[in-house]
């Protein structure tokens, strides 16, 4: 049995107007437990908790009910408090008899009843407490960049620049992203490659940045603060300690005909390629696929070019262990696939193309060297038909996305401003349901291509586009405001097509416990309060993998990851909140009906061998609480049917007793 | 039977942490009256409430059981009022499907700015209960005095 | 199909692909079949049995049978299959150790269905094309299969199987027998009438827990009804709050995991239909949250374990059944 | 507006209006587009309106060839042609006579009658 | 011997029922039967036993024991018992009253369950005879007569008669209380009813079922069999088996916290479950096949072992009928009967 101390507050006439204090107090020194039993004028005071103090230790108290004003006001005090005596702060509980008690009612009476009521339930929960410690675990100085893309770049300098280590892991040869593929940006047009690169370099050059490039997360473990990661780094056959990305070795090779992924296939590279030449690392990388050395053990040409000695053909996938604090998730986007888009004629015609491709048509460092030219017979073309919204904002299952891709609309009017600028000798059309440029100098930017450039924004969609024998795409559309349909003979239709999470968010998002949304965009911990943060602790986002961004919103997101992280290094031990759930493993039925309703990832399972009651031993699947991760929601103890998962500070016993404690007067 | 006129219903309000109960405080701090018939357990999250102390508060003598939380999209620990809401919505059917008034049950979203709508809350659903009389059909013959 | 099931059996055990079978084993009477554990060839022949009164669903008995080492044949009718696959998805069934062969089922009845029809004195039961011929202490009886089947077996939800690893006999269909018609009916009474039937039928309850033991849904290593420190443990219905209390608990536990394979009903002593508890819990998330029928597969997410954003709120639940 | 035959026409359809998001990909699939007074995303766009009575009485209902390319574009799984193919059924149903059951088929056989005009006729007349 | 004319079947239970709780059974809802109070309009059912035992009567499924109200820090004790009222048990068959002999030998000997013993001497037992015993039925394994049963007063039906003999003081009170419906005579009719069930009884496939060997001679050999594993492979440990048999007498004793103090009830155990009999050091039986081996070594061998040969069992058949997956005692009997002879 407890031994409970009482402590009713006037807060001076504050409670004491309309709560008969000293009733309260008296009624309360009859209920079971208690013998201790007072008031006083201000609780919170200093004379006040002194008062406590003195009683917990005077009348060896082992647990305490402070009747006053609500727990959101001043449970810190009390249990600070208490906690100097030596008894544990969680054996405190409040009685809101201000807030929700003296504040609200009028007659004295009912309100000193109730003031009683809310003190027995008060009391009754104590008897239930149980010392609580707050568990501490230590914090590993190191970050983990997953992506290195704009979003994985920016953040990794910034969590750098405050002086902690941090990893980029890379899955591509070098890091940049798209934006690397990008020719200018809206809606200053500044050259993409111009305001990038320095950044690619400056990670190669930070000290605390390590580049993993042509690496991915294989396994994640641990949790916040603890996180402990397999890197997988692919084998490149170059020893990239000596390569010096001379090029050398991509000149000779003889496979030729490979298509090229940075130029989207539009041109083709050879088995040793660097993929671009600011890449960094800027080192070559033979594909093994396609290498002839690598599958018959014929060529070896590249090995007798290179003058540093560089190329290893025995060379193997490394796995790299490390330890982290922090995990940042950096994953971006990639444009649907467009081949199901028939209507269009994607698949059958070279000359209707992605918006991705058509960068890349534009780009001085592209295929065809900056000058606009038709992919199907190199020459210039003079109607350009530009459509958005392919597969965005689309109901339809498996061809689109139900979403807005947020991006479409300012890149086309780019691409429109840009083709009307370089070739005013062409006829450009967008169509377009909306034309979406919320942002700083957005609007004025479309407009200006409409205004200065003379791009036709049409409000209607493409419906068909024919390709014809002489080369002309025949384009039918619809224009809404005219109410006619329109008919263009273009020579090039260019698709703004959906943005999409890369492939790999999914397993890893499976890794990281972290939850993702029904398009695969990691869920963040709060839509407005907390948008970089994922819902498990210690996961962090950046950039395009928690929905569709332009590079400005990327970079301001990346910061806000960084700022995010680098909070959490700082600290040496992160404290961890003691109410936190609690499987008893012995009742546990490991049907993971908790870990599916638990927002944090914080509940695994383990399979572990047990004593039973008839005295065998068995190996169970159980669950088990991290609870450096749980938050204390108490989703999982309604979840588990068995009633093995409970929460402390919040049991269902302690529960219960409150509820028979109200109900039974 | 007791008088519609003098029954007080005994009215448990679970409220969660972060939205509900700091409306509760707010409703106090306003000095918004409600009946003191209305007594407040605080909760971390609505999706903390068992059925089960539902069913307990009536066989222990409530007339009426309210439960309150952050508004759907707003929950402090992002989805646990989604998941009080499926089970609430489950057992209040399954409590009306048993023939149990229905409106001795009741879920609502109250934010901490809510402090009005707190007290207009238990205002109303008091008054139902009222009308109502006296909880029977869940009732525990053994914990009746 | 006994026949078959039988040489398949034997044939598997024999050629060590399996080392037990769970199947059913004949009784004292013609109706009273108990589900077993067959070790051997000699153990089929001299019990195994498999005909109109094979009702147990066995897939609750493979949580233990499948751990225990070495691998277990078990024959399961459609039904049964949905339960294991919940199991599966629960983690309680150790999937590699078990090879499912799937049997085909008309309807199973029971003696007290038939006791219910009037039949006395069971001493011999002869089926004879779409007949049951009975033989009784106060002479014979003929009565069509199809008037000795359950409720259970009236409102089938499937006669297909969802997973196995061998068939035997023909796959049949998903049906659409109007499981939910009773429920329809009683959310169409007004709540007074509702609550009197309720009780009626409730109140009979003897907590002997035999719809919660046989239920394969119910399969917590202890449940909070037996567990003293949960607050709810009670041993015998000592008021008419607990016999509610137990029922709704126990439906909630199960909403979303119930297959609606109607074994509670079955079992139930006091013939309290109590799978209309858990076909109301069925029925409302078909509706609020979307059609859902546990142990489909073994991957989706349960309803009661998942969200939208846009779910129905509570205050859907309007009185008298008649839904706004 | 008018209601009820705006609520025969989204019953008979099945179609929800309301997730039409005005890109009118369907009237820019659409090849009879120029022998169209209105034009399916037209359709789509009066019957939410309840703009019914203009449609009912315009020859656009008879262009539709029930090609169907509109309900395969629809990024919103719309289906105008379903909702032109109501607007006309229920002119049909104003003129009576308008259902049909599969027993009232055989008696109504002609042996020249192509087999797709009698599923156009089923699909028509027994909604 | 009396009689009474069967069309005066609803005087005879008005007679009864009207001063004095009368319970006869009676359809319920699902449409088996049960023991129902009787009122004014309530039919007797033709089924041949009730689901539920007739035991419930002496020994209810729960019973308030004493009660503890809590004041601030007083405690106050509370017998929570009231007079006993006489009452009558109309229709009871041969199996279920022979229970009563069981259930004696352990709530009234030393020390006397007064809350049973009460119940026993206020209440009069009417047996009815059976005329259509089930093939579940084997009370004749435990010398019973189906056509004789035991009680205070015996009743037999045919279509046109009740006749109506008492066996102890109370039965005559019984039928001094329905005195003027009756005449003499029926002893022909009740002796070709007798004879006519008797034979069919010796139809029935259990009728030779042997108990010979279930004795304290042989506890060993039988607990130590093997087939327990078997036998008990399938059961569900719910107390079916338990709470319809009218023999099975164990029950717990907990508290409810009814908020204001505790209320101490028994209530029926059954030693089918897992926490039966658990103590502070644990639980005594820990497997199913243990708990399974109690319930049929408790019927079969200990009982009689310390009962002059009584066996616990009166072969109602109500566990053959009941049971989820049909195990009951006469397959464990007929299994086991192989290892003792």
């Amino acid at each position: 049995m407890q031994r409970i101390g009482v402590f009713v507050c006037w807060c001076g006439s504050n409670i004491a107007a309309t709560v008969d204090v000293s009733a309260v107090s008296e009624a309360l020194s009859h209920e079971p437990g208690v013998v201790f039993s007072t008031n006083y004028q201000y609780m919170c005071s200093e004379a006040g908790q002194n008062l406590i103090k003195d009683a917990v230790r005077e009348h060896k108290l082992t647990g305490v009910v402070i009747c006053s004003c609500s727990p959101r006001m001043h449970e810190m005090t009390f249990r600070k408090a208490v906690a100097s005596t030596g008894l544990n702060p969680y054996m405190v509980e409040i009685a809101n008899i201000r807030e929700q008690c003296s504040w609200i009612h009028k007659d004295k009476a009912a309100a000193t009843e109730k003031a009683i009521i809310l003190g027995r339930a008060a009391i009754a929960k104590v008897h239930l407490n149980a010392p609580l410690t707050a568990g501490q675990s230590p914090v590993t100085k190191r970050a983990l960049v997953i992506g290195g893309g704009i979003a994985g770049i920016q953040t990794a300098l910034d969590i750098a620049d405050a002086g902690f280590e941090v990893d980029i892991v890379e899955k591509q040869p070098t890091i940049g992203g798209k934006m690397t593929q990008i020719d200018k940006t809206f809606p200053t047009l500044d050259c993409a490659a111009c305001i990038l690169t320095p950044k690619m370099v400056d990670c190669a050059q930070n000290e605390k940045i390590n580049i993993f490039a042509y690496s991915e997360v294989e396994e994640v473990k641990g949790f916040v603060g603890n996180f402990h990661v397999k890197i997988n780094k692919k084998a490149r056959y170059v020893d990239t300690t000596k390569c010096t990305g001379c090029g050398e070795c991509t000149e000779k090779c003889p496979m030729k005909k490979i298509p090229n992924e940075f130029n989207l296939g539009l041109d083709n590279r050879r088995a040793i390629y660097i993929p671009f030449a600011q890449a960094v690392p800027k080192v070559a990388t033979i594909d093994p696929d396609h290498c002839n050395m690598l599958k018959n053990g014929k060529c070896g040409l590249c090995a007798k070019v290179c003058s540093a000695g560089a190329i290893d053909y025995k060379q193997k996938d490394e796995t790299i262990e490390r330890e982290y604090g922090a995990i940042v998730v950096a994953t971006g986007y990639n444009p649907i696939k467009l081949d199901q888009y028939d209507e269009f004629a994607y698949s059958q015609s070279p000359d209707v193309v992605s918006s991705l491709e058509f960068e890349r048509l534009t780009n001085a460092a592209g295929p065809t060297g900056g000058t606009l030219l038709r992919p199907s017979d190199g020459k210039h073309p003079h109607t350009l038909v530009f459509v958005q919204c392919v597969g965005s904002r689309c109901s339809q299952e498996g061809k689109g996305k139900s979403y807005c891709s947020k991006i479409c609309c300012m890149y086309t009017a780019k691409h429109a401003m840009l083709t009307r600028e370089k070739y005013p000798d062409t006829e450009v059309y967008v169509f377009y349901i909306d034309v979406r440029s919320p942002g700083k100098n957005y609007d004025e930017f479309y407009r200006r291509a409409v205004e200065d450039y003379g791009v036709h924004y049409v409000k209607g969609m493409v419906g068909k586009v024919t390709p014809r024998s002489d080369g002309k795409l025949m384009v039918q559309a619809s224009d809404l405001l005219a109410g006619e349909q329109m008919h263009i003979e273009a020579d090039m239709v260019v698709l703004a097509a959906a943005i999409e999470p890369d492939k790999s968010a999914r397993p890893l998002a499976t890794m990281l416990t972290a939850s993702m949304d029904t398009n695969d965009f990691f869920t963040e911990a709060h839509a407005k309060l907390r948008p970089v943060e994922s819902p498990t602790a210690g996961i962090f986002l950046s950039g395009a993998c928690q929905g569709p961004k332009d590079i400005p919103d990327t970079v301001a997101q990346a910061g806000a990851a960084a700022s995010k992280v680098i909070g959490l290094l700082c600290k040496d031990q992160l404290t961890c909140n003691p109410c936190v759930a609690h499987a008893d493993q012995l009742m546990c039925n490991g049907c993971s009906s908790c870990e599916k309703v638990c927002p944090y990832g914080a509940i695994t399972y383990e399979d572990k061998e047990f004593r039973m009651p008839d005295r065998t031993t068995a190996i169970r699947r159980v669950a088990s609480v991290n609870e450096a991760v749980c938050q204390g929601c108490g989703a999982c103890t309604v979840a588990c049917p068995s009633g093995a998962m409970d929460l402390k500070g919040f049991s269902n016993s302690q529960i219960m007793a409150e509820v028979d404690a109200i109900c039974k007067m | 039977m007791q008088d519609v006129k003098t029954f007080r219903p005994k009215i448990v309000a679970f409220c969660c942490n972060w939205c509900s109960y700091a409306g509760a405080d707010l409703a106090g701090t306003n000095r918004l009256n409600y009946p003191a018939d209305v007594k407040i357990i605080r909760v971390p999250c609505s999706c903390r409430v068992n059925p089960m102390f539902i069913l307990r508060a009536f066989q222990r003598g409530a007339d009426g059981v309210i439960l309150c939380g952050c508004h759907p999209g707003d929950c402090h620990y992002s989805t646990g009022n989604y998941y009080a809401r499926r089970r609430m919505t489950l057992l209040f059917s399954m409590l009306d499907y048993l023939g149990i008034e229905k409106e001795r049950t009741r879920v609502e979203w109250v934010s901490a700015a809510e402090g009005a709508k707190f007290a207009a809350t238990m205002n109303e659903f008091v008054e139902t209960v009222r009308q109502l009389g006296p909880n029977k059909r869940l009732e525990d013959l053994r914990c009746k005095k | 199909m006994q026949e078959v099931m039988l040489e398949k059996a034997k044939e598997l055990l024999q050629s060590g692909a399996v080392d037990r079978v769970l199947g059913w084993k004949a009784g004292e009477f013609a109706y009273d079949i108990t589900p077993c554990v067959f070790a051997s060839a000699q153990e089929l022949e001299a019990g195994f049995v498999y005909n109109d009164f094979c009702g147990n669903n066995l897939s609750k008995y493979l949580i233990k049978e499948s751990r225990k080492g070495g691998k277990v044949l078990a024959f399961l009718k459609p039904c049964d299959t949905y339960s294991f696959n919940q199991l599966i998805k629960e983690h309680r069934i150790v999937r590699e150790n078990v090879l499912v062969v799937g049997v085909p089922c008309q309807g199973m009845t029971d003696g007290e269905t038939l006791k219910a029809k009037g039949v006395k004195g069971i001493l011999g039961i002869k089926t004879e094309g779409e007949d049951f011929v009975i033989n009784t202490l106060y002479g014979d009886r003929t009565m069509a299969k199809k008037d000795a089947l359950p409720e259970r077996c009236l409102s089938c939800k499937s006669k297909k199987h969802v997973v196995y690893d061998e068939l035997l006999g023909q796959e049949g269909d998903k049906l659409d027998s109007g499981r939910f018609d009773l429920v329809n009916k009683l959310e169409a009474m007004d709540p007074e009438e509702r609550f009197a039937f309720w009780r009626g039928e409730l109140s009979r309850c003897i907590r002997c827990n035999a719809c919660r033991n046989v239920c394969p849904a119910c399969s917590c290593e202890k449940c909070v009804f037996d567990n003293d420190a949960s607050g709810v443990a009670q041993k015998a219905a000592a008021d008419s709050f607990e016999e509610n209390m137990f029922h709704i608990i126990r439906a909630f536990h199960v909403a979303g995991r119930c297959t609606d394979c109607g074994e509670c009903s079955r079992v139930c002593p006091q013939n309290i239909p109590l799978h209309l508890l858990n076909r109301k819990f069925i029925k409302d998330i078909n509706t609020l949250y979307g059609d859902y029928q546990a142990g489909e597969d073994t991957v989706s997410r349960a309803p009661l374990t998942n969200f939208t954003e846009g779910d129905a709120e509570p205050s859907i639940v309007t009185k008298g059944g008649k839904k706004a | 507006m008018n209601k009820f035959d705006k609520e025969q026409i989204l019953h008979t359809s099945g179609v929800n209006v309301l997730k039409c998001m005005r890109c009118g990909k369907c009237s820019a699939t659409c090849p009879s587009y120029d022998e169209m007074e209105y034009h399916p995303h037209q359709f789509v766009y009066m019957v939410e309106k309840g703009d019914i009575e203009k449609l009912m009485a315009s020859k656009s209902i008879y262009k539709c060839l029930s090609c169907y390319a509109c309900v395969e574009r629809c990024p919103r799984g719309v289906e105008p042609a379903k909702v032109v193919e109501a607007v006309r059924l229920q002119v049909i149903r104003r003129q009576g006579a308008n259902h049909l059951t599969p027993d009232d088929i055989p008696a109504l056989l002609d042996e020249d009658l192509p087999q797709q005009a009698i599923v156009t006729a089923m699909r028509k007349y027994s909604k | 011997m009396r009689k009474i004319a069967k069309e005066k079947l609803g005087a005879l239970l008005a007679a009864v029922g009207r001063d004095k709780p009368l319970y006869i059974p009676a359809l319920d809802a699902s449409g088996q039967a049960r023991f129902t109070r009787w009122h004014e309009g309530l039919e007797m059912a033709r089924a041949l036993n009730t689901v539920r035992s007739a035991k419930d009567f002496f020994f209810p499924q729960t019973e308030n024991l004493v009660d503890f109200k809590v004041k601030g820090k007083q405690i106050e004790i509370i017998d929570p018992r009231s007079e006993q009222e006489d009452f009558v048990l109309f229709g009871v068959r041969a199996c279920d009253a022979r229970s009563f002999e069981i259930l004696d030998k352990v709530f009234l000997a030393d020390p006397v369950d007064t809350y049973y013993q009460s119940r026993r001497e206020h209440g009069t037992v009417v047996t009815l005879a059976c005329t259509q015993p089930e093939e579940t039925c084997f009370c004749s394994a435990f010398g019973i007569d189906a056509a004789a049963p035991e009680g205070d007063a015996q009743v037999w039906m045919d279509e046109e008669y009740l006749y109506l003999s008492a066996r102890t003081q109370k039965g005559d009170k019984f039928l001094e209380s329905v005195r003027a419906l009756a005449e003499d005579g029926g002893e022909d009719a009740v002796q070709r009813q007798q004879e006519e069930t008797r034979r069919v009884m010796a139809k029935t496939p259990l009728a030779g079922l042997n108990l010979e060997g279930f004795d304290g001679e042989h506890l060993n050999p039988l607990f130590d069999s093997e087939k327990w594993a078997e036998l008990s492979q399938a059961c569900l440990g719910c107390g079916t088996c338990t709470f319809v048999c009218p023999t099975c007498q164990c029950y717990d004793i907990r508290d409810f916290d009814t908020g204001d103090g505790v209320r101490r009830f028994r209530c029926w155990d059954s030693c089918m479950y897992s926490d039966f009999t658990k103590m502070a050091h644990g639980n005594p039986r820990l497997t199913q096949v243990e708990r399974f081996r109690q319930r049929f070594m408790h019927k079969l061998v200990y009982f009689p072992a310390n009962n002059d040969g009584q066996y616990g069992c009166v072969g109602c058949g109500r566990c053959l009928s009941k049971c989820p997956i049909s195990m009951n005692i006469v397959k464990v009997a007929k299994e086991l009967s192989k290892e003792v002879r």
